[in-house]
């Protein structure tokens, strides 16, 4: 199975996007993007044989849904301070943050996540020490920044790359 | 019929045999000699077989077609004047062939000399047989091309090498001097044949392009005959071997100026301009030729400014214009051809016996060699023009002419003193010849003691003075029927009476005469002292030497000037070339626009803000990275980036979706292609601020920024009239009618790129696979300068930095900085393969297409380079670019030539809509085909680009051999000036 | 068989097309075989082009008119689609690149062609363009072919790499590729007015240009014509061009002979096509110019052979002389001048490919060994990774008279001296200037046929100099240490091009009497502009295949 | 009516849109880091990508869909290429 | 909106043939990308601008006059290719002769 | 075009969802202009490429799967590319100013976990 298919959900994902790119879910376009989407799987695994190990897929649904409302609030926030003109009333500084995480895909997911959030920014990873320095643009508790991120989605993570 | 043919085969078969002796080898120098004789004896017995039909004016022609259209067919042609001539080349020539096989020494490289030889008799016959204006020309420059050659035949000699180059050059400027002389003379008739011309004396002599064609033909025949101004050339031909001096500087080439003055006299002669020219050179020459002739001290030398002398004679009489004068100069050219070659037999001989030909070395040869001075002093006296010899009778015809020329008084004056004068000299300068060699004291500090020649070698001196004598003794007999049939073909039936008798009574010529030699004589007594000394070149005007003007002169205009000149009016320099181009560009469209750009419109579109926010940034990068581009190379390639982000806007913005598909996608490559390279440019630093500035640069800035300026509004104002202007009928409607029905597809843009103008697209996909085959040879050799050799300097300081801690490796930094990234970046791969597929699916029916799906995935190779490294990628992808380019081209090549199979012509699209299992109703064109062949190339060029470049990273830096900054200009060795 | 002559007209095109990408499978290290395809390629195309110029001079006979050959490419109708015409002078021209093509090549397998990768391809994509140039019908697939000939040579002229090469290469691209915007910019406006591509199209809508438009028509026509004369290295655009040619490897330069050519070709083509006497008010645009500045270039051109230090670089000028001629007797305004400038164009790029052949091995003469020597630094440096270059072919005996002979031939031709092609040509442009109506109709003469005539001459006379200095410098002045290593298949190449030359002569009359009708053909635009644009499809646009 | 309300919507959309690019360009001007500008390009594509993405709506045409989706999958390639740059002095090592 | 595009280009070719006669290589090359974007433009000018008529036709009856013009499309897609393909070119002649020469100067060495 | 017989809730709807778009990613623009550190302004973007993208994203994604007839949700992909790639640029720049920072010894920024080379 493996070998056929290397990243069943890569080749979800890539079927998926196929069919919206389509805009056509008729079964010629599934049976063609089946194929595209297979050929590609394939040309992944020869750029990357080791995989990642999703266990709960299921968990995604959830980090989407907290990510997206995490989005929306830090948004305002932002749009706040910048509107504000950016003067006095933020603080920003860098937090050093360790982690459990140490698969990489996951921690490409993390920092996505941390970074594509307006108000947070990922800096640099250390794999030795397994910190992220972490930039906030508003750093009023760090603490709180430190328990979103390690709680809210490192612990997701954990659980979705095991 | 017949005999027309062997007037063909007189000037081919020398030709012949000079293709034949140059295959010779090298040690045939008999079978060279009896070659060349026999063409001789050839040439001389079918002149003599002619002979009846040229008498009595006379005329046999051959013509044979060749360019009818230009009036250009050769014509060969032969009356008693070219008879006569044919005799002197065909006869001189046997003499000459049979003195030459002892006169070369068997080291001389034999086969070129009688190659170059016979090469020469032929063009020489190719100039008295042409009957086409044209045709004289070719067979005239032949003459100049193989004397050059003989003149050269030394050529480890300087001079030879000086004199040839020379005499080239001179006789050439006056061969194309001639061509356009003929040229005119053909407009003036209306045709090039000799024979129409020389039936239209009036009407060349009336017409107002007279005077040039005049000077030009003038220039021909002086230049060729050495007459003033353009006598210098002569004497330094004598370097070539005796032969040729013999051949050519006396009895042929340098005759063909007096045969051509000969030739034009019934039709050009007789005006004033003509008088006034001809004469003045001739007498000019005449009298300053003998002159210097006495003051030679090499025996060559003293012949030569002898020949010219008579030449000058001979144009003196032509210059006359009267029909005596003419048969007095034909009747000299024949005369001088026989003493003359004569006399440089024997200087050839002396030369060889005695090892010199300097007179001031020579003495009393006499006792040595008793044959030959004997003959060379009755050549010599025929030279002098003594009575009972052949020089004497024409010589005393000139006196004639030049005594009862009635003109002006100064003309009545002058013609006669000066040839009594030039008279005078010759017998000087043939005393000194006859006296200064033969007799005398036994010469001292020879290397070898001289004897008399083979007795072969001296039998052509001895033919030609016999002739001498026997003309100079019994005229009439002799050369009178020849001389007569000469003269009538050129100053035609009504020739008036001429006595060739020895004895005319006691008449002024007489006395000119007898004044001339008893001159002659008193006065080299009295000169004795003076040249006994033996300085070199002659009183007054020793210093004015002609050769050395000429020199001068050449090197300053061909030399100097052109140097100058080429500096001055073009360069090497690359920005002033682009501002030329720029220049012309604006001056092309200018002349144009300002005659007429009509009436300017109000713009149709309306007004959006949104879009002039937008090109408000597309400007203000556009300007800041000019700004930008000298000192802050990165800025300036992020601000381009922000142009070309705006330009593909505007392509949305205005109905163009595979434009800014396209530009979106040419940007980013470019970007990361330029980024690649930018690593091996070096670093720049802001040094010279505005006010440090010179003055010239700051002039060129404000020109270049006028030119720009100036390019900009022309191109925004024709652009804006024509945007303004409303469309008329044009090609495009077909184009969106026919797309789907006719191509196939909805995407009217696809369809034209695949289909209705799908070979443009080949053509494009083929510069693209060139270029990448044209980088990757580059790149194949590239050599980073010395200072880009080094890994960039953050590397090394991250380097650095890893090696010095214990707990780190190299490259750790790398690693840890790239290694999320790096994750997404990998991720992204098999997504943008799916996105370049369906960019590829799609492009018939909607934006996108082969080359845009092509660069998507090409990006997709690249962005992997960037996050994994060269070595990282080529470990897990194995990318043959130059096979797929390979590919591409020939799929897009075979799916053209499909229809072919159907008797289309290439690239007919066959489509159709093939029902497909679970898919249903598929639009199948083979264009799709193409497209894919498209897709193949647009993948392997631009992936090899980007990854030719990016290896150089990876390889073994290896330094220019150069030094960084080459100073010097790096062009050839300049070579000497001549 | 039959099929392949139906296609002839594209078929020097493909050719090289398809052995350029063939080879591209095969590794450097199989040399041989690249070259035996591209030998045998190029022969095939010169057989192509022989019947080209048979069926030009052939159905222009029968139709007693103009002999122009349609393509329609993708079988779509003119003037949508592209076209390719062959007329008399289009076939001569691709007979004259295969010509030249197959002599560079011949030389080129002595040694230049091992010097670097993708030699072949570069090479048969060179002939491509230069055949497609010649070919097409339509002005922006005219551009596109001007790139891939331009790109193709860009790759030749660096090959082998070396500093002065690409040097010179770098002003050579930047230039050329501003005179490529320029291409776009005028081909561009001219579609903006006219609203077509198509050549002939375009020659048949000028006359009804709106005179408001007339000027932006014509601004269009000026700035393509500099993007011509770029090419054709007019005078003051053409100082890259000596540099260029003088840098690049022997067998290419002798084959861009014909590339400046292609910039005459085109200005000949449009300047006649689309301003002949069918275009109105804008009938003869641009003739002046072409006229003057061609002079100009003759007299640089003379000036430079002058002064020029080294043999590549008077060829170089040799090539600015040449061109200089022909754009100033197009722009002369003669069919009779015109038919002439034709045979001086086949004969001076026949006797300056030769030169540039010459050229190379003449340095051999002046040192011995310098060739093998300059190869290898110029190309290998320092390098020791790459292989060895072979040298191949039989080295010849008396290989100094043998170029002494042909030196002297090019320099006869070259300076037009009689009696060899390159006078005949001067004859054949200059009788004509001053009988602009035939040589037995009594007319004035006009003062520009002076100036041009004695121009020509000059030139001449000049080029006369410059060539004997160069001659006498390098076989007489010098004497060589040691038998010149010449290869046979290095001076064969030599010996057919000038061969030609001499063939010119002798078989002037038929040559003069296709030129001439070509001639004539290019100055009555209206037979070329019929043809294409009544060029058949094969079936009506009703059912495609 | 509602057509003209929502073109206007969309037109005004547009401008703000434009105006963010020309915030955007001001920093790309202004520097004074190269990173700054960088990070400045990428916000510019972004914010032209978006642009684009209104273009559409306001014309009611997906035809320029394709360029807003290459925008936002290879935009970021040029800045990752130049920030590579800058971090290591070479694009590909 | 003709204003502006034609003001667009006329300032892209302003800076570009200013660029193209700087004499350092990396200026040149900025400057022919700079007029290759004015030189596309213009070409695409040509066919009149128009707003929401990409020349995607959907079948049925068509009507040429609610579409651009394709063909200057067409050109200006050959054209971007082609000026990429040069950009590629001379770029990397220009390395070529920074490492032969030593300096980036368009002439090989510096005034 | 749009149809003219477009129902008012869209419009409002689809103006509404793209105006806050653009005015988050306007927003975001002029945080990218005016705030004081690099490490802040690289923030500012973010509004854009987020919630900006979001919001114009629905809009189109209402505007289409009305007029069109049909569910029209590729503008997904289009949030879930931007949500992707914008950190990669932003992750690589930041880590390149923190490099350079140390470098310069720029005092604000927290030491590397190995110290700082003085070097
Ligand atoms: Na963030
Ligand atoms: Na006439």
């Amino acid at each position: 199975m493996k070998r056929v298919l290397p990243y069943p959900l890569l080749f979800a994902g890539l079927l998926l996007m196929w069919l919206l790119l389509q805009q056509s879910f008729g079964l010629g376009h599934i049976l063609l993007g089946a194929v595209i989407a297979f050929g590609a799987t394939h040309a992944m695994a020869a750029l990357q044989p080791e995989r990642p190990t999703i266990g709960r897929p299921d968990k995604i649904i959830r980090l989407i849904v907290l990510v997206l409302a995490d989005i929306i609030r830090s948004n305002l926030a932002v749009a706040r301070i910048i509107l504000a003109g950016g003067r006095g009333e933020h603080k920003s500084g860098f937090i050093l943050l360790p982690l459990e995480l140490r698969d990489k895909s996951g921690l490409a997911v993390l920092s996505c996540i941390v970074t594509a959030t307006p108000g947070s920014a990922w800096l640099e990873y250390d794999p030795v020490g397994s910190t992220v320095l972490v930039h906030v643009l508003d750093l009023i508790d760090e603490q709180e920044w430190i328990d979103t991120i390690k709680h809210r989605y490192e612990a997701l993570l954990l659980e979705i790359f095991q | 019929m017949a005999s027309s043919i062997f007037l063909i085969a007189i000037v081919v078969v020398p030709f012949i045999a000079s293709l034949v002796a140059a295959l010779l080898p090298q040690t045939a120098r008999n079978a060279e000699a009896w070659l060349s004789a026999a063409v001789a004896i050839f040439g001389l017995a079918v002149t003599i077989w002619l002979y009846p039909q040229v008498t009595d004016g006379g005329v046999l022609r051959q013509e044979i077609s060749w360019i009818p259209e230009l009036g250009l067919n050769l014509i060969f042609r032969i009356d008693g004047f070219a008879w006569l001539f044919c005799l002197l080349i065909t006869g001189v020539g046997l003499l000459v062939v049979l003195y030459a096989r002892y006169y070369m020494s068997p080291k001389d490289p034999v086969p070129r000399f009688f190659a170059f030889f016979l090469a020469f008799m032929g063009s020489m016959l190719g100039v008295v047989l042409s009957g086409n204006l044209v045709q004289l020309v070719v067979f005239w420059e032949l003459t100049s091309i193989t004397s050059f050659l003989l003149i050269g035949y030394w050529f480890h000699l300087v001079q030879a090498r000086d004199g040839a180059r020379m005499a080239l050059t001179v006789t050439g400027l006056g061969g194309l001097g001639l061509l356009l002389g003929m040229l005119i003379i053909g407009h003036i008739v209306g045709s090039y044949d000799l024979d129409i011309v020389l039936a239209s004396g009036d009407l060349i002599k009336s017409h107002p392009l007279y005077v040039p064609a005049l000077l030009l033909v003038l220039l021909g025949a002086l230049t060729k005959s050495a007459q003033f101004p353009f006598q210098f050339w002569l004497p330094h031909a004598m370097a070539a071997p005796t032969p040729v001096s013999a051949y050519l500087h006396s009895a042929t080439m340098v005759k063909a100026g007096v045969f051509l003055l000969v030739r034009f006299w019934p039709v050009m002669a007789s005006t004033d301009a003509w008088f006034w020219i001809v004469t003045f050179a001739g007498l000019t020459t005449l009298v300053l030729g003998a002159y210097i002739a006495i003051f030679q001290t090499d025996l060559k030398g003293l012949l030569a400014y002898s020949t010219i002398s008579h030449l000058g004679l001979i144009t003196t009489l032509l210059g006359m214009s009267s029909p005596l004068a003419a048969v007095a100069a034909i009747f000299h050219i024949a005369n001088h051809a026989t003493f003359k070659a004569s006399l440089f037999m024997a200087a050839g001989i002396i030369d060889h016996e005695t090892g010199t030909r300097d007179i001031r070395k020579l003495s009393g040869l006499f006792r040595f060699m008793p044959f030959t001075a004997t003959l060379a002093m009755v050549a010599s006296a025929a030279m002098a023009g003594v009575p009972l010899l052949n020089g004497f009778l024409s010589k005393e015809m000139f006196f004639t002419e030049t005594a009862l020329r009635d003109a002006n008084p100064f003309v009545n004056l002058a013609l006669p003193v000066g040839a009594t004068v030039a008279g005078m000299f010759s017998v000087v300068y043939s005393l000194r010849f006859v006296h200064g060699v033969f007799f005398g004291p036994a010469p001292a500090g020879l290397d070898r003691v001289p004897h008399e020649p083979p007795a072969l070698m001296r039998r052509p001196i001895e033919i030609l003075v016999l002739l001498c004598l026997l003309v100079g003794i019994i005229p009439g007999i002799t050369i009178g029927p020849f001389l007569a049939a000469a003269v009538v073909s050129v100053v035609g039936p009504d020739t008036p009476y001429y006595s060739l008798s020895v004895w005319h009574g006691f008449n002024i010529p007489l006395a000119m005469s007898a004044i001339a030699l008893a001159g002659g004589v008193l006065l080299y007594l009295a000169l004795h002292k003076y040249l006994a000394r033996g300085i070199e070149g002659a009183p007054l005007i020793g210093n004015l030497k002609g050769q050395r003007i000429f020199e001068r002169v050449l090197v300053t205009i061909s030399w100097k000037w052109a140097k100058a000149l080429e500096k001055f009016l073009g360069t090497r320099r690359l920005q002033p070339q682009l501002a030329l181009l720029v220049t012309l560009a604006i001056i092309a469209a200018a002349i144009p626009l300002v005659a007429g750009v009509g009436p300017l419109a109000l713009p149709p579109t309306p007004f959006d803000p949104a879009f002039a926010l937008v090109w408000g940034v597309g400007i203000v990068c556009a300007i800041a990275a000019t700004y930008q581009a000298k000192f802050h190379r990165l800025v300036a390639l992020v601000l381009l980036g922000g142009a070309g982000l705006v330009t593909c806007v505007t392509f949305v913005w205005f109905s163009a979706p595979d434009l800014a598909v396209t530009q979106l996608l040419v940007e980013i490559v470019t970007t990361v292609l330029i980024l690649l390279g930018l690593r091996w440019l070096p670093k720049r630093v802001e040094f010279d601020s505005d006010d440090t500035l010179s003055r010239k640069a700051r002039v060129r800035r404000i020109r270049d920024l006028g030119l720009a300026i100036i390019a900009g509004c022309g191109m925004a104002l024709m652009s804006y009239a024509i945007m303004t202007r409303p469309a008329g009928q044009g090609i495009g409607d077909f184009f969106l009618e026919n797309s789907y029905k006719l191509g196939g597809g909805t995407n009217v843009v696809n369809v034209m790129l695949v289909d209705f103008r799908g070979f443009d697209t080949f053509g494009e996909i083929t510069v693209l696979g060139i270029v990448a085959l044209t980088v990757f040879a580059l790149l194949r050799r590239f050599r980073p300068a010395s200072d880009s050799i080094e890994k960039p300097e953050q590397q090394r300081i991250q380097n650095a930095f890893d090696d010095q801690r214990p707990d780190r490796n190299s490259g750790d930094t790398i690693n840890e900085y790239l290694m999320i990234p790096a994750v997404i970046m990998a991720w992204l791969f098999p997504v943008i393969i799916v996105l370049a597929l369906y960019i590829f699916m799609r492009g018939h029916d909607q934006p996108g297409g082969g080359f845009a799906a092509g660069i998507v995935m090409s990006i997709g190779f690249i962005l992997q380079y960037m996050a994994g490294g060269t070595r990282w990628v080529e470990e897990r992808l194995r990318i043959l670019p130059v096979r797929w380019i390979g590919m591409g081209l020939l799929v897009a090549l075979a799916t053209g030539m499909g229809s072919w199979l159907f008797g289309y012509p290439f690239m007919t699209t066959a489509f159709q809509y093939a029902e497909i299992p679970f898919i249903g109703r598929v639009p199948m064109a083979s264009a799709l085909i193409f497209d894919l062949g498209v897709f193949t190339l647009v993948v392997g060029a631009t992936v090899l680009i980007l990854i030719a470049l990016a290896h150089q990273s990876v390889r073994a830096p290896r330094a220019s051999r150069r030094p960084a900054i080459v100073r010097e200009d790096a062009s050839p060795k300049p070579e000497e000036a001549r | 068989m039959h099929m392949l002559l139906d296609h002839l007209v594209i078929l020097p095109i493909l050719l090289p097309l398809a052995t350029g990408a063939i080879l591209l499978f095969i590794n450097d290290r199989l040399r041989p075989v690249k070259a035996a395809i591209n030998f045998a390629s190029t022969m095939l195309l010169l057989v192509l082009a022989i019947l080209l110029v048979r069926h030009a001079a052939e159905t222009g006979q029968a139709a007693g008119g103009a002999g122009n050959a349609t393509y329609p490419l993708g079988n779509w109708p003119v003037p949508f689609g592209i076209v390719l015409v062959a007329d008399r002078l289009s076939a001569l021209l691709v007979l004259l690149a295969a010509i030249l093509g197959l002599c560079a090549l011949t030389f080129s397998l002595a040694r230049w062609h091992a010097v670097g990768p993708s030699f072949h391809s570069l090479f048969q994509f060179l002939l491509m363009g230069l055949c497609g140039a010649f070919l097409t019908g339509d002005l922006f697939n005219l551009f596109v072919f001007f790139e891939v000939l331009l790109a193709a040579s860009y790759g030749l002229a660096l090959h082998g790499s070396g500093s002065a090469r690409v040097r010179a290469g770098l002003h050579y691209i930047a230039i050329n590729l501003a005179a490529s915007s320029l291409f776009l910019i005028g081909a561009a406006l001219i579609y903006g007015v006219i609203g077509t591509l198509n050549m002939a199209d375009i020659a048949a809508r000028v006359a009804q240009v709106a005179g408001a438009d007339r000027g932006l028509l014509e601004a269009g026509a000026g700035i393509l014509g500099i993007a011509f004369l770029v090419k054709a290295g007019m005078w003051p655009l053409g100082f890259w061009l000596p540099n260029t040619y003088a840098a690049a490897s022997a067998p290419v330069a002798a084959l861009f002979a014909i590339m400046t050519k292609v910039g005459i070709y085109a200005v000949l083509r449009l300047s006649l096509l689309v301003f002949g006497d069918q275009a109105g008010a804008s009938a003869g645009f641009g003739q002046a110019f072409l006229l003057y500045g061609g002079m100009a270039t003759i007299a640089y051109g003379a000036i430079g052979a002058l002064a020029a230090q080294s043999t590549a670089r008077l060829s170089g000028n040799l090539v600015l002389m040449s061109s200089g001629t022909l754009l100033a007797a197009i722009g002369f305004g003669n069919a009779g001048v015109v038919s002439g400038a034709l045979f001086y164009l086949v004969s001076s790029t026949l006797a300056i490919s030769a030169l540039f052949l010459l050229v190379e091995l003449l340095e051999r003469i002046r040192v011995e060994g310098a060739d093998i020597l300059a190869v290898t630094l110029e190309a290998y440096g320092d390098d020791d990774e790459e292989d060895e270059v072979q040298e191949v072919g039989v080295v010849i005996p008396g290989a100094l008279a043998v170029l002494g002979v042909s030196f002297a031939i090019c320099a006869l031709v070259l300076s037009g001296l009689p009696p060899l092609s390159g006078f005949l040509a001067k004859f054949a442009m200059i009788s004509p200037m001053l009988n602009p109506e035939g040589l037995a109709t009594v007319n004035e003469v006009s003062a520009s046929a002076w100036w041009l005539a004695g121009l020509l001459i000059f030139s001449g006379f000049a080029a006369l100099i410059a060539l004997s200095r160069t001659g006498i410098n390098t076989f007489w002045a010098t004497v060589s240490e040691g038998p010149a290593a010449v290869r046979v298949i290095e001076i064969l190449p030599v010996i057919v091009l000038l061969g030609l030359c001499v063939i010119m002569v002798v078989l002037a009359g038929p040559i003069m009497t296709y030129l001439e009708a070509a001639a004539n053909a290019l100055h009555a635009p209206a037979g070329y502009i019929a043809d294409v644009l009544g060029a058949p499809v094969v079936v009506d646009l009703g059912g495609a295949p | 009516m509602s057509a003209a309300i929502l073109f206007w919507t969309l037109a005004a959309a547009q401008v703000m849109l434009a105006l963010a690019m020309i915030a955007t360009i001001y920093r790309v001007i202004k520097g004074p880091r190269a990173q700054d500008r960088i990070v400045s390009l990428d916000a510019l594509y972004l914010n032209a990508m978006l642009l684009l993405v209104v273009f559409g709506i306001r014309y009611g045409t997906a035809v320029y869909f394709e360029v807003a989706l290459i925008i936002s999958l290879l935009g970021f390639v040029g800045t990752v290429a130049l920030a590579k740059f800058l971090m290591r002095g070479e694009v590909i090592e | 909106m003709e204003l502006i595009l034609a003001i667009a280009v006329g300032v892209l070719t302003t800076c570009g043939v200013w660029l193209l006669l700087r004499p350092r290589t990396f200026q040149v090359i900025v400057g022919l990308s700079l007029i290759s974007y004015a030189v596309n433009l213009f070409i695409f000018s040509m066919g009149r601008l128009r707003i929401d008529a990409a020349p995607v036709i959907e079948g049925g009856v068509i009507d040429p006059a609610n579409y651009t013009d394709p063909v200057p499309q067409a050109l200006v897609l050959t054209a971007i290719v082609i000026s990429f393909a040069m950009t590629a070119l001379f770029l990397v002649v220009l390395l070529a002769a920074r490492g032969f020469t030593g300096t980036d100067h368009v002439d090989g060495r510096e005034r | 075009m749009i149809p003219d017989d477009l129902p008012l809730w869209l419009s409002l709807l689809v103006g509404i969802c793209v105006l806050a778009g653009a005015f988050l990613t306007l927003v975001g623009s002029i945080g990218l202009a005016r705030l004081s550190s690099f490490y802040e302004r690289i923030h500012a973007p973010t509004l854009g490429s987020s919630l900006g993208t979001g919001f114009i994203l629905l809009g189109s994604v209402l505007y289409f799967s009305v007029t069109g007839q049909r569910l029209s949700v590729h503008e997904v992909l289009i949030f879930i590319f931007v949500s992707v790639t914008t950190p990669v640029t932003l992750m690589l720049l930041a880590r390149a100013a923190l490099y350079r920072d140390r470098e310069e010894g720029a005092g604000e920024v927290p030491p590397s976990r190995f110290g700082r080379d003085d070097g």
